[in-house]
């Protein structure tokens, strides 16, 4: 395990801590828990409130998406396991601005029961809640079994349409209501290339040879769909893309976002080079890239690989994707 | 106060122990999880041994229920990982069915695993059968309940840890509807479920310091 | 070599070819030079223009950094090697906006004779250029030989706070001014823990052992300081602040802009708990952060490290610095 | 044509001939610039062989002058790393010095080879001893002239490929100035300079094809 850490124990709270200090304008921590962080001009009254959560080790995700624009709220917890409810309270509680709040967050097991009971929670403090799960990752299960299907990094965009849709003033029934829209239209599809280690485990979450990739593996080492000698990025690039294309499916004329997102050591430039022929093969299909998103959105630490996803667009998806929004972790110029 | 009978310190100090035991099988427990999930189990365990070890300390508790409740809140705060989380509900609808008790009769447990198993199956409706924690503690209770109806307390928590390893075991032969290990499909055939184990390992120690073998 | 690719000798040519289908609203390849590109406004009148150029293998440096706000245009090498005079040149003619050109690139023998070539050429067409050189890396030269010193992640503060001062109208005198002055107000160290390979080259460009680490390493596998065991985080920014801090040096009172760039393959929470240590040894000199910068601003492909850069900051970099700039390189969610 | 003189076929025939045997050479070369440089140099021997075959097959040129200009400037369009664009610069500086000239005597090559110094030197500033391209070049030039004042172009040649190999081995024992390999400082010591490497077997074949062994 090569990695620049102190105590693997204390991967976390040493990271939090070096992000309250680097954005100390744009983040704070709770009251109550030091794992659950929110905007530092939290609550925004008369807005939906949103809350994430989940395990660490994928920033930008989950932390990285609280803003203006965004999310209002985030748990933290260890690398890879989700966060306690009591830290989902503690993020609720403060994120509240009296329009109720949203839960968002990724289908694992973990996450979904601690959000249950963090709301079950929330409802006794007469919060109205609402949860809303991602289920992109095409890999995890048949169309027909679309429960059971990972979250995975298109989530990115039910965060961004749901900020964006809380802040035009929406009630949480329509938030939840746009965003559910927007989960049922992403469709994502990764390979990897190399394991990750969690630092508490000390040992690689999984093996793989030298020459081997898998297809359609998650983002913490969940099976995909097959294990192959590696392929070249045109062939990787069109595995996923046919795949995604059919599993909605997407059709002639429609127009899509696109997310090209890196796991951790993959270099943009591998990014890229996918991209180039994704969008040939879209092209090939007349469907229409509105815009483009190519970078570490979700990581899996020092995980290589990277994954596609395609969002069918309408007109208010395009006016809420476009809409303002920011975050430190987005690598932006504008003042935190 | 009789052998057979637990009052909070004694209760907690039961738990304390098994959970130092719990500790030893993070290694364990974290191969299992390589295997079927996302190989942080170890951690899970390790955060979890602290997390009762953490709580039992210092807790000053004069009701089994609260004890239990907390503990199940203590251990979701701090390892609220799919494994803490189930223990935790456990734990919690344990402690709802020991509320206002300040002592309790061994022979009385039961009401405790079944107050476990309903928390259990609400919070992660698993059934009997799916590879989870609860192919291990469903006829663990059920066998408590089954020999101690002839009164004979150390029969039916021998025949709980036995019941138990059974469970445990038979997970080996299913198919994984829950948690990570789901993925796998057919693939998850053929390997022993790591929170299953895990359940296991509590039970038998929780046994082993209630029941010292003669 | 793990990668994500197809011919290693046209890894280049398809990245850019994906870029430019990702961003047709931002970017344009030059007429004379497919390995030229400018921004899609290019000129822009009135002002002076930025070029930069290098190797490939780092990106968002180099063309990430094209944008409004930061810089004009940029020439593109092969992995690790500079790109052509010719290119430069192509680049130089599209910019100019009748303000003359501002060279602006890392310190290394093949872009400053490539770059030298190009402006020679430039003078022939009647194109004022001036050069600024980035030369960061403490690591690579005592300060005594500053001239010898590597252009590192630094390079990153002297480009937006360039592009921040040409869009004030200034001259292009006046924008080298600012521009050398920030260089010579920036200092970066680097740490690298794995090496990465060249796609043509087809094998890694050093070699380290599973528990070493080296200390001043360059972005592609330059010498540093010290090969040693694998240290903690703590250690790490320790060595790398106060070697910084005691370089310039930086005293007490003084502000600074804080970068902490990943290199590729270490994931973001491990820059985090860098800065959290980093922050704290600031604090300890007085010297106060006035904003901190963290992620991947500079890449070596799949390198594990990461390096620190601190730049001495006055009013006018403030200013310059907190500028709106946009590029989608980074991560934006402003519409590209 | 006398076998002493050089058209611009010839010229361009023997380049071809030197620029083909040059890409035999690309992974040893990347091995001593992985040593001390960061390992492209096999990369840039590659694209500096097809950048001079590319445009000396297509090449239309009447005037030595141009055929070299030519050639330097494609060389630093394709492969425009440190080596690739000081071998530019020196074919560019000899082009500059057989401006005009439709053919040329072996024997006044010597004015080329001052022409390439004149331009590398000025670009790069690298002297004699700083273990660079120059360590190959310039002592080649010089014995070049030495031996050709008395007018015998065979051993003017093969002096000059001798006295090239010495510079290229004697940068062994140099401590670099200049590149990459400046910054190992004095563990740059003890490992043969890359580039005078590669251009000493630029030299080598050039001399080979122009002048082959009875
Ligand atoms: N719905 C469920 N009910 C009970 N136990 C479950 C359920 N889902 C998963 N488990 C148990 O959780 C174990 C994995 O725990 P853990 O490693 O903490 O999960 P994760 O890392 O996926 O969050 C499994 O081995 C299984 O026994
Ligand atoms: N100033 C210089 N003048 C002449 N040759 C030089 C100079 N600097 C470096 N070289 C040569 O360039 C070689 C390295 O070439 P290359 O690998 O292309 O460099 P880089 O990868 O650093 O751009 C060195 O071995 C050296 O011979
Ligand atoms: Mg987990
Ligand atoms: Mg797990
Ligand atoms: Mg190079
Ligand atoms: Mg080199």
């Amino acid at each position: 395990m090569k990695k620049l850490i102190n105590d693997p124990f204390q991967v976390v709270d040493e990271t939090l801590s070096g992000i309250l200090k680097a954005y100390p304008n744009h983040l704070r921590a709770s009251k109550e828990s030091p794992r659950a962080l929110v905007r530092a001009d939290a609550p925004i009254k008369g807005k939906v409130a949103i809350c994430t959560g989940g395990g660490s080790g994928h920033i930008p995700v989950f932390l990285g998406y609280v803003g203006p624009g965004l999310l209002d709220g985030v748990s933290v917890g260890n690398v890879f396991s989700s966060p306690g409810a009591a830290d989902m309270l503690a993020a609720t509680k403060e994120v509240n601005g009296g329009k109720g709040v949203l839960y968002l967050f990724g289908n694992y097991q973990g996450d979904t029961m601690n959000f249950e009971m963090a709301a079950e929670m929330a409802e006794m403090e007469k919060i109205p809640v609402q949860m809303c799960i991602a289920k992109d990752d095409v890999a995890s299960a048949p169309r027909s079994e679309k429960d059971k299907r990972r979250g995975v990094a298109g989530i990115f965009f039910a965060y961004k349409i749901a900020g964006a849709k809380a802040d035009t003033g929406a009630s949480l029934e329509e938030v939840k209501k746009t965003t559910d829209a927007v989960i049922d239209n992403t469709c994502t599809l990764g390979v990897a290339l190399t394991p990750c280690t969690i630092p508490a485990a000390g040992k690689p979450t999984f093996t793989i040879a030298e020459d081997e990739m898998e297809i359609g593996m998650g983002i913490h080492g969940e099976p995909g769909i097959e294990r192959t000698k590696l392929k070249t990025a045109d062939e990787v690039a069109t595995i996923m893309t046919e795949k995604i294309v059919k599993d909605l499916p997407f059709k002639a004329n429609d127009e899509v976002a696109v997310l090209v997102n890196g796991l951790g050591a993959t270099p943009p430039e591998e990014l890229y080079i996918l991209y180039n022929k994704a969008y040939d093969i879209l092209k090939g299909y007349r469907i229409k890239v509105y815009r483009a998103f190519i970078g570490e959105y979700a990581t899996s630490m020092e995980m290589a690989g990277a994954s596609i996803t395609l969002l069918r667009l309408n007109d208010e998806f395009k006016k809420l994707l476009d809409a303002p929004a920011f975050s430190p972790f987005l690598l932006q110029w504008r003042k935190a | 106060m009789s052998a057979d009978t637990l009052d909070v310190a004694r209760f907690a100090a039961i738990l304390k122990q098994a959970a130092t035991d719990f500790k030893g099988r993070a290694e364990e427990l974290r191969q299992l999880d390589s295997i079927l999930g996302d190989g942080d189990l170890g951690v899970t365990i390790e955060l979890t041994s602290k997390a009762m070890l953490e709580y039992l300390t210092t807790q000053q508790e004069d009701d089994i229920g609260k004890l239990l409740m907390n503990c199940g809140l203590n251990i979701n705060k701090i390892s609220p990982s799919t494994f803490g989380t189930v223990l935790a509900n456990a734990f919690m609808g344990a402690g709802k069915a020991a509320f206002g008790k300040k002592q309790i009769e061994i022979i009385d447990l039961a009401a405790l695993g079944d107050g476990a198993i309903e928390s259990i199956k609400k919070r992660g409706k698993a059934e009997v059968g799916d590879k989870t924690v609860v192919d291990t503690l469903v006829p663990a209770v059920e066998a408590f309940k089954k020999e101690s109806a002839s009164g004979d307390a150390k029969a039916a928590l021998s025949a709980t840890v036995k019941a138990a390893e059974a469970g445990m075991k038979a997970t080996a032969d299913m198919k994984a509807k829950f948690g990570r290990a789901k993925w796998f499909q057919d693939k998850s055939i053929g390997v022993q479920d790591g929170g299953a184990t895990a359940m296991y390992y509590l039970i038998e120690s929780f046994v082993r310091h209630l029941n010292p073998p003669a």
